[in-house]
């Protein structure tokens, strides 16, 4: 197979000149620093810092999802790989405003690593107060602990931001994005691979004729590797499966996200969306709020996940309260 | 037998050479059971090592160790970044004196082993490089009283009987772990680099010998 | 090569069930008539009406840019073909208000053949007046008449849905329309072809180390077929003819949009907006809104376009103005 | 010679199937210069046509006519519905009688040539369809004196004598416009589709006489 063609420069300079983008395109309110951080320009005084970050790649994730009443930095590692510690160190330090910093990313081996060894030396050197909550919203996988953090990672993000810019102080912060992270789940599907961009080669391989039930962000193998089926047939089974994770039930009241991978068109999410919905309905499961796009990606990927968030009040006044960031912005 | 300061330098580079010679054997082993980036992270991380292990101007062993370890945990970025980091940084503080001996290197595996344990959490058995460092400690720590050379034998040849014993585990870390089964057959990737960095070090203590 | 892998149901279901999707995903906001028109459920009385439509395939263009201060109706064609007259009639009469309906759709053959006959049979049943501001923004082409309608179609909705949403009569919100379309210009680079649904076969070939600038949005020919180069070099030679082409000069204030046609990583976008913003700057062109994403697309083509709009006071008032719709909404 | 209202219908039934039966062709066709879709699109409208040609109870011929060129405009879509739903509807209103006969048939096409240039703003050389339909017409017209099967093996002949000419032209419309000089060697779809179907309708002509 011919390699997938990419519009970049030198691949070393992947990430640097990414993060010289946002700060382009965010035309002064934001910057870099330390190399691998993005970071508001003026961050509001004594406001519980938020800091989100991972494996480059997967734009608009975590990267972007920076701004006023989201995340106060970013933390950017290489494609697909956990930044390092002192990056992470770097940008607590950058947005701490004596009221502690939150760290909201994905749960993988890698990144608590380096996470948590950045934040250990960042308490070191300034006594700066952190907690995490991890995303860990993909039901592929069976053990809560250790589940992987995909596309429902963009909800977890924006109700960190809404509760990192209200809150007193960083324990109530934690708690309301922790009641997220537990109301959340997500499944995702993978049609057809993305190509890691140093070598144009895939990140994974699937049959002509196949795709794969809640395999991973980086090609993580998921739940189970099918034929290609009706649009319908494939909705029932994922919503089914996250239906039944939670379980939601009868009367709950849920935020409902459609992400596309990478290169699933619009068209293909509709029809799935409309399924879903009626599916949903029937449940007598109440959709308050929905969201179709490209928030989680994982390069090109074909494939889509759902993420279905179970609201109360707390929870959907944060999802609905006002932000801005390049990718994402809402009055 | 000790090293002296230069000569420890010279194992950790030729450690670092190690690694940097042998990415494709990485790469190729993560790609069977992980994402494939191991054989690049820890190039990346090792070149940054050698280079801070040629720069540094060290007043103990310990400091070279430092210098090298911190380098790979602030380059390589990833699960191994930390990993392997620790396993040099490990032994500083430890390695406070002007020569490497016996007992100073079966330290080192076992600092390495012990804090990889703690900030990891991985336990022996679980398909990481654990289960090629915890035996590679054990075995040195043996043979302390038959000299530097001995130690330095004795934990290469634990290294590779836990990474041959990762071939028939399932994986509990890491991004093999959702294979199950299907990891069987294949050695942990980061094991493989625990023989590699510690047939290097051997290698470079025999020619001295 | 494989067929392209779509998650869909049966093939001549996929525009209705698209519409469906966005009917459900609006939440009560927006409803189907006529088969093929999407239109808001409620519209404010007395207002200038607004039908935006084309070919199904390039979603989110056009169909789902319905809503509050977007366009009141959007009418679909079958994938990549110009909607029947009967459908752009049917539009018209249901976002009549008494003052007028203007259409903004892209410089087709086939669109205009169908908007014009279905907006003179409106008029004839209902005395309804209609004008139409064509979207013909790709400088790919040197003729100014027959230019076709790519990603600036973004911008020209957003500014028409604001136009009519505050204009006092039909003339006044074409007039500014029409500004719009004078003072935008967009190029195109494609990078490998999108994929019918109905066959899976791809809509175009380049060679798997070639990309064509000026790529039409359904594979009509461009500028220049080249080899891949680096993203800087592209992107100044896109830019080159952009800016020539209006042209825009030092002390020009403009909009920048960067459009992903399908499968084009947000990372190589970025790298495109950072080098973008450092030619506009060197040209003492001020950048004074810019927006990132897929807007415009061509099912799951990779490549992108870059489109200029060249700001005064109402353009950029109309274009900040907030808006709500499935896709894209700002406060 | 003339055709009665069934007749008519059967002749224009006949004209839809020789449309669906080419769809490949058509497609071949437009894949070569345009976008691919023509024969897909020219097949949906004439499916429509022909059943609501089939349908109809009209009280004239030309209510036939225009029966089959609305069922075109309304399902076809893109640029050929509206071209040749006029290709049929145009001369709806001219064909008041119960009959078609020599003027009438040549009365179709001049008003099919005159209504599509008028609404689609091509001119002859310009290599879409109204190349064909113009020469048609013009040689229908020639052959009014000479009965019903003249004027439609004129017509057919015309069509044919047109889009051949087409073949050396480049396009100033549509799809194929951009290709210049690259759209020559190949004849533009909708004229061979207008060669298809006047073919097919002197082909049921001649069977009738
Ligand atoms: N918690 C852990 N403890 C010890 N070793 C680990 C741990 N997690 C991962 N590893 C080691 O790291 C190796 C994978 O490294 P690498 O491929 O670079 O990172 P990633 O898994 O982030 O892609 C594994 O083969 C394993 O030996
Ligand atoms: N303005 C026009 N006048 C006459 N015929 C036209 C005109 N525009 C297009 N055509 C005809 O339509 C044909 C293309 O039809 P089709 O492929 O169905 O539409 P599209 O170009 O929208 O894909 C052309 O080959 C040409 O003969
Ligand atoms: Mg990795
Ligand atoms: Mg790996
Ligand atoms: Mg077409
Ligand atoms: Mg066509």
């Amino acid at each position: 197979m011919a390699k997938v063609k990419k519009i970049i420069n030198e691949t070393e300079n992947i990430v640097s000149e990414v993060l010289d983008g946002y700060v382009a395109a965010s035309m002064g309110k934001l910057r870099r620093t330390a190399d691998r951080v993005l970071v508001r320009s003026e961050i509001e005084p004594g406001k519980v810092g938020l800091v989100i970050g991972g494996g480059s790649g997967h734009e608009p994730v975590y990267t972007s999802y920076v701004g006023k009443g989201m995340a106060d930095a970013s933390v950017a590692g290489n494609i697909f790989a956990a930044p390092a510690p002192q990056f992470v160190t770097a940008a607590i330090k950058a947005v701490d405003q004596g009221k502690g910093v939150l760290l909201v990313y994905g749960n993988y081996a890698g990144d608590v690593l380096n996470f948590d060894m950045g934040a250990e030396d960042a308490t070191d050197d300034t006594g700066v107060e952190v907690r995490t909550v991890l995303v860990a919203d993909d039901c592929a996988t069976p053990d809560l602990a250790t589940r992987r953090g995909i596309g429902g990672g963009f909800y977890q993000v924006k109700i960190a931001g809404a509760a990192c810019a209200e809150a007193q102080s960083l324990e109530e912060a934690e708690a309301a994005v922790n009641k997220c992270r537990q109301n959340l789940r997500t499944l995702g599907v993978a049609v057809a691979a993305g190509s890691l961009p140093e070598t144009g080669e895939p990140t994974f391989t699937l049959g002509d004729d196949e795709i794969e039930i809640g395999l991973g962000a980086h090609g993580e193998v998921g739940v189970e590797r099918a034929k290609l089926m009706p649009a319908d047939v494939l909705t029932k089974k994922m919503i089914d499966h996250l239906v039944a994770d939670l379980p939601y039930q009868a009367g709950d009241r849920v935020a409902l996200l459609f992400n596309n991978l990478g290169a699933t068109t619009q068209m293909e999410l509709m029809i799935v969306a409309r399924k879903a919905f009626e599916l949903l309905g029937e449940m007598g499961i109440e959709v308050a709020r929905c969201d179709i796009g490209a928030f989680f990606c994982s390069q090109e990927m074909a494939g889509f996940s759902i993420s279905l968030l179970k609201l109360d009040d707390q929870l959907e006044h944060l999802l609905n309260a006002p932000c801005e960031s390049i990718t994402f912005s809402q009055g | 037998m000790e090293l002296s300061i230069d000569q420890t330098r010279a194992m950790l580079v030729a450690m670092c050479d190690a690694i940097i010679e042998n990415v494709d054997v990485l790469t190729k082993a993560d790609q069977a059971i992980g994402d494939g980036d191991h054989g690049v992270g820890m190039r990346r991380g090792f070149k940054a090592a050698k280079e801070a292990i040629e720069a540094a101007e060290p007043g103990s062993v310990g400091e070279l160790f430092k210098a090298g370890g911190s380098a790979v945990i602030a380059t390589s970025g990833g699960a191994s970044g930390i990993i392997f980091g620790l396993f040099l940084r490990a032994p500083a503080k430890q390695l406070s004196g002007q020569t490497l001996d016996a007992a100073g290197y079966a330290s080192w595996l076992t600092a390495a082993a012990t804090q990889i344990q703690a900030r990891g959490n991985a336990k022996p058995g679980d398909k990481t490089m654990v289960d090629a460092i915890v035996p590679a400690a054990e075995a040195a720590q043996a043979a302390v009283g038959d000299g530097l050379l001995a130690v330095a034998e004795a934990g290469a040849a634990g290294a590779h009987r836990g990474k041959d014993a990762t071939v028939e585990m399932i994986a509990s870390f890491g991004k093999a772990k959702a294979l199950g089964e299907r990891a069987k057959g294949h050695p942990d990737p980061g094991a493989l680099s625990t023989t590699i960095l510690l047939d290097a070090a051997r290698d470079y203590v025999k020619e001295q010998s």
